[in-house]
């Protein structure tokens, strides 16, 4: 490689090495970054993005390597630091205070004061100043534990622009956020390289890197794997990097056989969603999308019985479970994948057989209230095997998993129930290219096992690649519904934001002639 | 060689020996010569003349420790354990003067009687929560003291002895007692805690009640989502938690003196000691076990030092409280600088 | 006091004549005047025989058990249990060593056994004088007490005080208090707030049988200019001027001479202290008055009075009622 | 003749040593750690300040002292809880136990005496209108408390810390410092609230002298949700229902029904105030 021209980088690492017991997460990297560039590093779970981002803000010493910001060489022990020097980083899972208010969380630690006391007009000046300035509308006032995850994520780059930061970090910033939200996001990026600001930006998504970002760097197995410039560069390409293979990407999946009708659900209305009809068939797909705070995770919530039901009329298989109790439906045949995978889906401080036997320890390993751990631990390794999710032993707590690999552990589990009928959420959210191939599979699988299947996300190219019928869900009601080959991106992300319909009519298939 | 190095690391054992070398220092600056002091710990607790009382202890302390510990596993705090148990131990009081039944007999339908009390008192704490929002460790604390008072009331006017000083119910009727071992105090009830010890490691280990009591432990959304109802399973919890503290008191009451003392139950502070217990074995069956019995020697043993020895009675105290305190700080030999990175990562980097 | 308290004197450690005594609390000692006499007493004792001693201090029913157990493994000569919480521990203990001899102060058995001997005192009678005196010098004509629980047995000091007044002053209003709480015997705040709940009512005299929380009853009375009686031993050094007499109860004499008959080799036997025996009495009513610091010690007049009453009660002419009886 | 100014007396008498001591609490609670030490802080106030006043003739260097100790004491929640990482309710259990053996072994070993201290030359706290200065110090305290806490830089970060540690550390705000600084601040009003019950409720130290005060701190900061006024009207209730337990006795009710009175009392308010708003999870209860 040719050495770097002698030109002042906003952030230059050079030789970066980090070893945990056990992992070497960074072997020799170097991470190059451009004034007012937006730079994608990306790479699969595991590859290091996280570590290398964390050496750079200050939270882990690396064994060996430089670092340089403005060209000037830093030593970071801690976080501030390198905000002193112009860094700012929002993590993956905000780092927000959900009683105060927008201004208090944006002000912390670097308060406006008038004799010794916050200076809440200033606070409240200076969020509405930088919010006018960026484009980050958001009420200084309002309680941060109130707003949507989109207006959080404002917070959390308010914060750092309150600071002064020159160079914004980025890990997985779009994970959350609905297309709707993460366009509105890279807009805000833009602007802000525009006016001369560095993003660095970690992220699975191609199609975000693709279209954001002016170059990429690639991390494979804690080393980099390609450097590239974006306009010069495809989705395969990238891919293949970070994989070390060719990948096929946004895959659309044959058509499933319907058969008959295993959910229906007819007026049925619970908090913030009204009168929504609809019907899941065995060995289909059906995709609920729309812009979050729309009602698809309450309406989830609700059919899995974690909310209580205000109207309508629900069945599953036939079996009346309006009023069941989540066990109760459980039993019936309902499987769920919930969105948040760390706060619901699993107990991280549990051990990864404790995790997978959840749901599974009142039917098939359980005789009369009996749950021998034994048990317990075959059904472990039966799953971790079927779905390859690494772990060291099934006794390590879930807390030790990659994001990934988590994800691959709650789908594992609830696909093992072999339910009729499986809810899943976000089943891909900050999972990588690799693993998000073999969790679309794993649910077409299920599908053509003859399982009905309804499926929430806020992946556009998901819910086209996987479903055979698409809903779209706006302000808590059915808006739009439409077949597999009708679903295009454009007419679904009209839906979404509430045009009229064009193509709403009945798509359901017949009750009892399966489709050849 | 590594198991005993091992073991050296644990953050128990170097608790206890910190704990001890501290306590020794404490001795020698009074004058007192700390390996007498605690021979006598040791002698005065587990010899031949010290173990009844120990175990004696140890009934009550282990039922509370469960008691507290059961609940405790799924998250729960219940800090009412004094109520429940004075309740518990006033019930049975009123079964036993009252039952028409033969001596047996009515000492079964004390034991019931008296479980039943501590359960509805603690289900009313958890009522609490449930219905009302009131945090279960603020309620389940704030009920126990009316319970405390009117057992006291009970005791001091329409049940009282006549003629007697103390505030005490009349003696329960010839027999109704349980049984004791030979001559000594310890009664059946040790060994109907014992029962209560295994079915809970039972239930905690191997049976899906306990899995989900453990998971709620650890992430009560997580499993409010596979389907385990949180107010049902609190109500549970609570009642079992109370009927094992209404055990204890009917089990005080069933045992010498044979009626309800005002405060007897109470001051001896086995709620605390076995809330402290519990806390420190994370709830965990054995460790309850384990740590119960532990204090029950540290109490036991301690006053048994202050007979023997010259040791005045205010350093027992103190030093049970420094056992605890290093207990509670799980102080960890080298293993503490890996600790404390660790958790600067945590805080700093997750 | 080493918890184990051995004997100061050289004789202790040689085991002279080989008498030893052991003694138990109900609580600890340092709380109690009333425990701390019966220390004196067994150490008197051992003085007298040229024996040992042991004091075991209890803090709860618990320990209560362990500590007569230890002492009963022992076989000292004579086990002496202070206070009305043995009664049960006693019949126990005296049914299974029908050789060892026992002695307990402040109650007794119910059966009677051969090595059981008791010591009880009538606390009403010396209460009620001081009550009399209260009557007496009550300027308000209303006379109360602070207990520390509803108790009989500190309804003992709280009742016959109302008798006595209304004895020599017919009109006297009369009223009763309890510190209860969750320390009631600790708690010289809530003795005081409880004094101060009397005070603000108009009373001036008021008998104090709050135990630790007695000095906060002598503080109230003392900042309102009111007037307070101790117990057990004489208090009125506590705050000069405010306390005015003390029921004495002598636990060392019931102590020493218990001892004394038991080793003359009358066991078995019930000896109540009064007036009478000199077990129980006033400050105000024995040598030393004028150096007590005791109200009393100015009115002379009043004490002529008492006394009056005292020879009344002594002679059996005069019944003062036992809270405690019924 | 029920409600007269003797008993808003009475109830503020009692309230003073408990409302130092649940600012105290409301303050750690605020930071995200649960302190049930509160008894025992102050106990060791207790003793401190009456030993310090005898020895120096001074209450006031009696108050300066207790704040000091109690503070120092404070220090074995701080290293067990914040640095070591140990259980906070197991330490301030462990705490209340300590204090109460180590008070009564220094009041043998400086005093000779056993049970209680008392002496008539013991100078306690001058009353101003009824009230020791320590008195109205508290009440100012909850105005200072409330201001910092809401208004204050420190204050702010404070809440942060204890809604959410890693958020703060992100920031450069270190949670420990600000724990640290209010488990001390606890341990000076706790040492206060010590010093006011023994020179200023009343003027001697009996073992075991605080008897459950530290307890009812506690519930009165759940009660008052940590806040400094909600804690101000939790004690003042308690207060109240104390003082008013006292004037029925004088009525004819038993002791056992005014001892429960306060309690049950609270419990009421509880219902009422629970009813309508739901509390967000705070650190209170979160054990593991
Ligand atoms: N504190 C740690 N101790 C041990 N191993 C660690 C630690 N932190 C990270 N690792 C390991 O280092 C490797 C790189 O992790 P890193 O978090 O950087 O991955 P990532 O690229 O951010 O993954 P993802 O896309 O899932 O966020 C992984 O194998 C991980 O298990
Ligand atoms: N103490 C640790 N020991 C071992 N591995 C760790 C430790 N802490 C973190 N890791 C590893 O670090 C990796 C990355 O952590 P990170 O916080 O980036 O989560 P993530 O993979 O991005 O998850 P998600 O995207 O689901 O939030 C994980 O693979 C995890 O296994
Ligand atoms: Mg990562
Ligand atoms: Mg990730």
């Amino acid at each position: 490689m040719t050495p770097p021209p002698p030109e002042n980088f906003a952030v230059e690492l050079r030789g970066i090495t980090k070893r945990f017991p056990g992992t070497l997460a960074n072997d020799a990297v170097d991470l190059t970054v451009r004034h007012g560039e937006i730079h994608a590093l990306m790479g699969e779970n595991g590859a290091g993005k996280s570590t290398l981002m964390s050496v750079l803000y200050g939270m882990e010493r690396a064994d060996a390597g430089s670092i340089r910001i403005d060209g000037r060489e830093v030593r970071f022990t801690s976080p501030s630091d390198a905000m002193a020097a112009g860094l700012g980083m929002v993590h993956q899972s905000f780092k927000l205070f959900d009683s105060l208010t927008v201004a208090e969380n944006v002000v912390y630690a670097a308060e406006p004061r008038r004799f010794g006391l916050v200076d809440r007009a200033a606070a409240r000046r200076r969020v509405r100043e930088l919010a006018d300035e960026h484009g980050l509308a958001v009420d200084p006032e309002a309680r941060v534990g109130d707003l949507p995850v989109g207006l959080r994520q404002r917070v959390e780059i308010l914060k750092l622009l309150h600071r002064g930061a020159r160079t914004l970090i980025l890990d997985e910033p779009t994970a959350v956020l609905t297309p709707a939200e993460a366009d509105s996001l890279f807009g805000v990026l833009k602007s802000l390289t525009a006016r001369g600001r560095t993003v660095v930006l970690v992220t699975h998504k191609l199609r975000e890197v693709l279209e954001g970002s002016d170059r990429v760097t690639v991390l494979r197995d804690g080393r980099v794997a390609a450097r590239l410039v974006t306009s010069d560069t495809t989705a395969d390409e990238i891919a293949a990097a970070m994989t070390g293979r060719a990948v096929e990407l946004d895959r659309v999946h044959a058509p499933g056989t319907p058969g008959e009708a295993v959910l229906r659900v007819t007026g049925f209305s619970t908090d913030s969603v009204h009168d929504v009809d609809l019907s899941v068939h065995a060995g289909e797909i059906v995709g609920v999308a729309g812009v979050a705070g729309n009602g698809q995770s309450k309406l989830v919530e609700a059919l899995a019985g974690l909310r209580p039901v205000a109207a309508g009329r629900v069945t599953l298989l036939g079996a009346d479970i309006t009023h069941a109790s989540a066990t109760e439906r459980r039993l019936k045949g309902l499987a769920y994948v919930p969105e948040d995978r760390h706060a619901v889906g699993t107990a991280p401080a549990a051990s990864v057989a404790d995790n997978l036997a959840m749901g599974h320890h009142r039917t098939t390993l359980s005789t009369r209230g009996l749950l021998p751990p034994a048990a317990v631990r075959a059904h472990a390794r039966r799953l971790v095997e079927r779905f390859g999710i690494k772990a060291a032993t099934t006794e390590v707590p879930a807390s030790a998993l990659s994001g990934g690999n988590l994800q691959k552990l709650l789908i594992g589990r609830e696909l093992a129930h072999e339910a009729p009928l499986l809810l899943v959420e976000q089943p891909t959210r900050g999972v990588d290219i690799g693993a998000i191939q073999n969790i679309h599979d794993q649910l077409i699988a299920y599908r053509d096992a003859g399982h009905a299947v309804l499926l929430v996300s806020a992946e556009l190219s998901e819910i086209r690649g996987l479903a055979d019928r698409v809903l779209v869900l706006y302000e808590g009601r059915v808006a739009a519904s439409y077949a597999k080959e009708e679903a295009d991106e454009r007419t679904l992300g009209l839906a979404m934001a509430g045009a009229p319909a064009e193509a709403t009519h009945e798509h359901e298939p017949p009750d009892t002639s399966p489709r050849t | 060689m590594t198991r005993i190095s091992g073991a050296l690391r644990s953050p128990l054992t170097f608790s206890v020996l910190a704990g001890l070398v501290i306590g020794a220092l404490f001795l020698l600056g009074t004058g007192a010569d700390p390996i007498a002091a605690y021979e006598a710990v040791v002698t005065g607790a587990l010899g031949a003349d010290g173990i009844g009382s120990t175990l004696t202890t140890g009934t009550s302390v282990l039922g509370l420790a469960l008691a507290l510990a059961i609940p405790l596993r799924a998250g729960l705090i219940n800090l009412g354990g004094d109520g429940q148990m004075v309740l518990g131990g006033i019930t049975a009081a009123v079964t036993g003067l009252y039952s028409p039944l033969p001596a047996p007999l009515t000492v079964v339908l004390a034991l019931l009687a008296g479980m039943a009390a501590g359960a509805g008192y603690a289900v009313l704490a958890a009522l609490c929560e449930n219905r009302l929002g009131v945090p279960l460790l603020v309620s389940s604390l704030l009920l126990s003291y009316p319970a405390v008072s009117l057992a006291s009331y009970l005791a001091r006017y329409p049940l009282k002895e006549p003629g007697s000083s103390l505030p005490q119910t009349r003696a329960l009727p010839d027999g109704v007692a349980l049984p004791a071992f030979g001559d000594s105090t310890v009664t059946l009830g040790l060994v109907l805690v014992a029962i209560a010890a295994a079915a809970y490691w039972f239930t905690d280990r191997r049976t899906a009640v306990g899995y989900e009591i453990r998971m709620t432990g650890l992430n009560p959304r997580f499993s409010a989502y596979a389907g385990v109802e949180r107010r049902g399973l609190t109500l549970r919890l609570m009642a079992l938690s109370g009927g094992l503290a209404g055990l204890v008191g009917a089990i005080g009451v069933l045992s010498f003196p044979y009626r309800f003392v005002d405060g007897s139950l109470t001051a001896p502070g086995y709620t605390w000691t076995g809330l402290t217990a519990a806390l420190l074995a994370a709830a965990a069956p054995l460790g309850t076990v384990v740590a119960a019995f532990f204090f029950a020697v540290l109490q036991v043993g301690g006053l048994a030092m202050e007979r023997t020895t010259e040791v005045p009675r205010e350093l027992t105290q103190v030093l049970q409280a420094i056992v605890i305190v290093f207990l509670a700080a799980r102080l960890r030999f080298p293993g503490r600088w890996f600790a404390f990175t660790r958790r600067t990562r945590e805080s700093g980097a997750v | 006091n080493a918890a184990a308290e051995k004997d100061d004197s050289a004789s202790a450690a040689t085991g002279g004549s080989g008498k030893s005594f052991t003694l138990v609390t109900p609580d600890a000692v340092g709380q109690n005047e009333f425990l701390k006499l019966a220390v004196t007493g067994v150490k008197s004792a051992a003085k007298q025989h040229d024996g040992t001693q042991k004091v075991y201090e209890s803090t709860d029913t618990a320990s209560q058990q362990q500590n007569v157990q230890a002492a009963v493994d022992a076989e000292p000569d004579v086990v002496v249990l202070v206070g009305f919480e043995f009664a049960d521990l006693v019949a126990q203990q005296a049914e299974k060593n029908p050789g060892q001899q026992f002695l307990i102060i402040d109650a007794c058995t119910t059966k009677t056994f051969k090595n059981v001997s008791c010591a009880v005192f009538r606390e009403h009678e010396g209460v009620y004088l001081a009550g009399a005196e209260a009557g007496l010098l009550s300027k308000s004509g209303k006379v109360g007490a602070v207990d520390v629980l509803d108790t009989p047995q500190f309804r003992r000091y709280s009742d016959p005080f109302a008798a006595g007044a209304e004895k020599v002053a017919a009109k006297t209003e009369t009223s009763t208090r309890f510190v209860g709480g969750q320390s009631p015997f600790d708690d010289s705040a809530r003795a005081k707030e409880q004094a101060n709940t009397l005070l603000a009512k108009g009373y001036d005299q008021i008998m104090a049988a709050a135990a630790a929380g007695n000095y906060g009853v002598f503080e109230a009375a003392k900042a309102k200019g009111a007037f307070a009686y101790g117990v057990d031993v004489n208090q009125c050094a506590s705050a000069p001027g405010t306390v005015v007499d003390n029921v004495i109860k002598r636990t060392d004499i019931a102590v020493e001479k218990g001892i004394e008959t038991v080793l003359g080799g009358t066991t078995g036997t019930t000896v109540s202290y009064g007036l009478k025996e000199g077990g129980i009495s006033l400050t105000g009513l024995e040598d030393g008055v004028d150096t007590s610091k005791c109200v009393i010690a100015d009115h002379k007049d009043v004490l002529t009075k008492v006394e009056a009453l005292r020879d009344q009660i002594v002679s059996g002419e005069l019944k003062v009622d036992d809270p405690a009886a019924s | 003749m029920f409600l007269d100014s003797d008993l808003l007396m009475s109830a503020l008498r009692a309230l003073t040593p408990i409302l130092l001591a649940a600012l105290g609490g409301a303050l750690c609670e605020r930071a995200g750690v649960f302190n049930i030490g509160l008894e025992g802080m102050m106990l060791m106030g207790c003793f401190t300040s009456v030993a310090t006043s005898w020895f120096t003739g001074s209450p006031w260097l009696g108050v300066l002292a207790a704040a000091l100790a109690a503070a120092a004491y404070s220090l074995v929640l701080a290293v067990g809880a914040v640095t070591l990482r140990g259980d906070a309710v197991v330490l301030g259990i462990a705490m209340n136990l300590l204090a109460v053996g180590l008070t009564s072994f220094l009041l043998r070993t400086v005093f000779g005496v056993q049970g209680t201290f008392d002496d008539p030359s013991l100078a306690g706290l001058p009353l101003i209108g009824g009230f020791t200065p320590l008195a109205y110090l508290s009440w100012a305290a909850v105005a200072v408390a409330a201001l910092l806490l809401s208004r204050h830089v420190w204050g702010l970060r404070l809440r942060g810390v204890g809604e959410a540690p890693d958020a703060a550390a992100t920031l450069g705000v270190s949670p420990a410092k600000y724990q640290y600084g209010a488990i001390l601040l606890s341990g000076v009003l706790c040492g206060l609230a010590g010093a006011q019950l023994a020179l200023g409720n009343v003027t001697l130290f009996t073992e075991n002298m605080t008897a459950g005060r530290g307890w009812i701190a506690v519930v009165a900061v759940m009660l008052g949700r940590a806040a400094p006024l909600g804690v101000l009207l939790a004690a003042l209730l308690f207060g109240l229902a104390e003082a008013a337990g006292f004037r029925l006795q004088g009525l004819g009710l038993p002791q056992q029904a005014t001892d429960a009175a306060p309690y049950v009392v609270t419990l009421g308010a509880l219902f009422l105030t629970t009813a309508r708003r739901r509390r967000r999870p705070r650190t209170t209860g979160a054990v593991q």
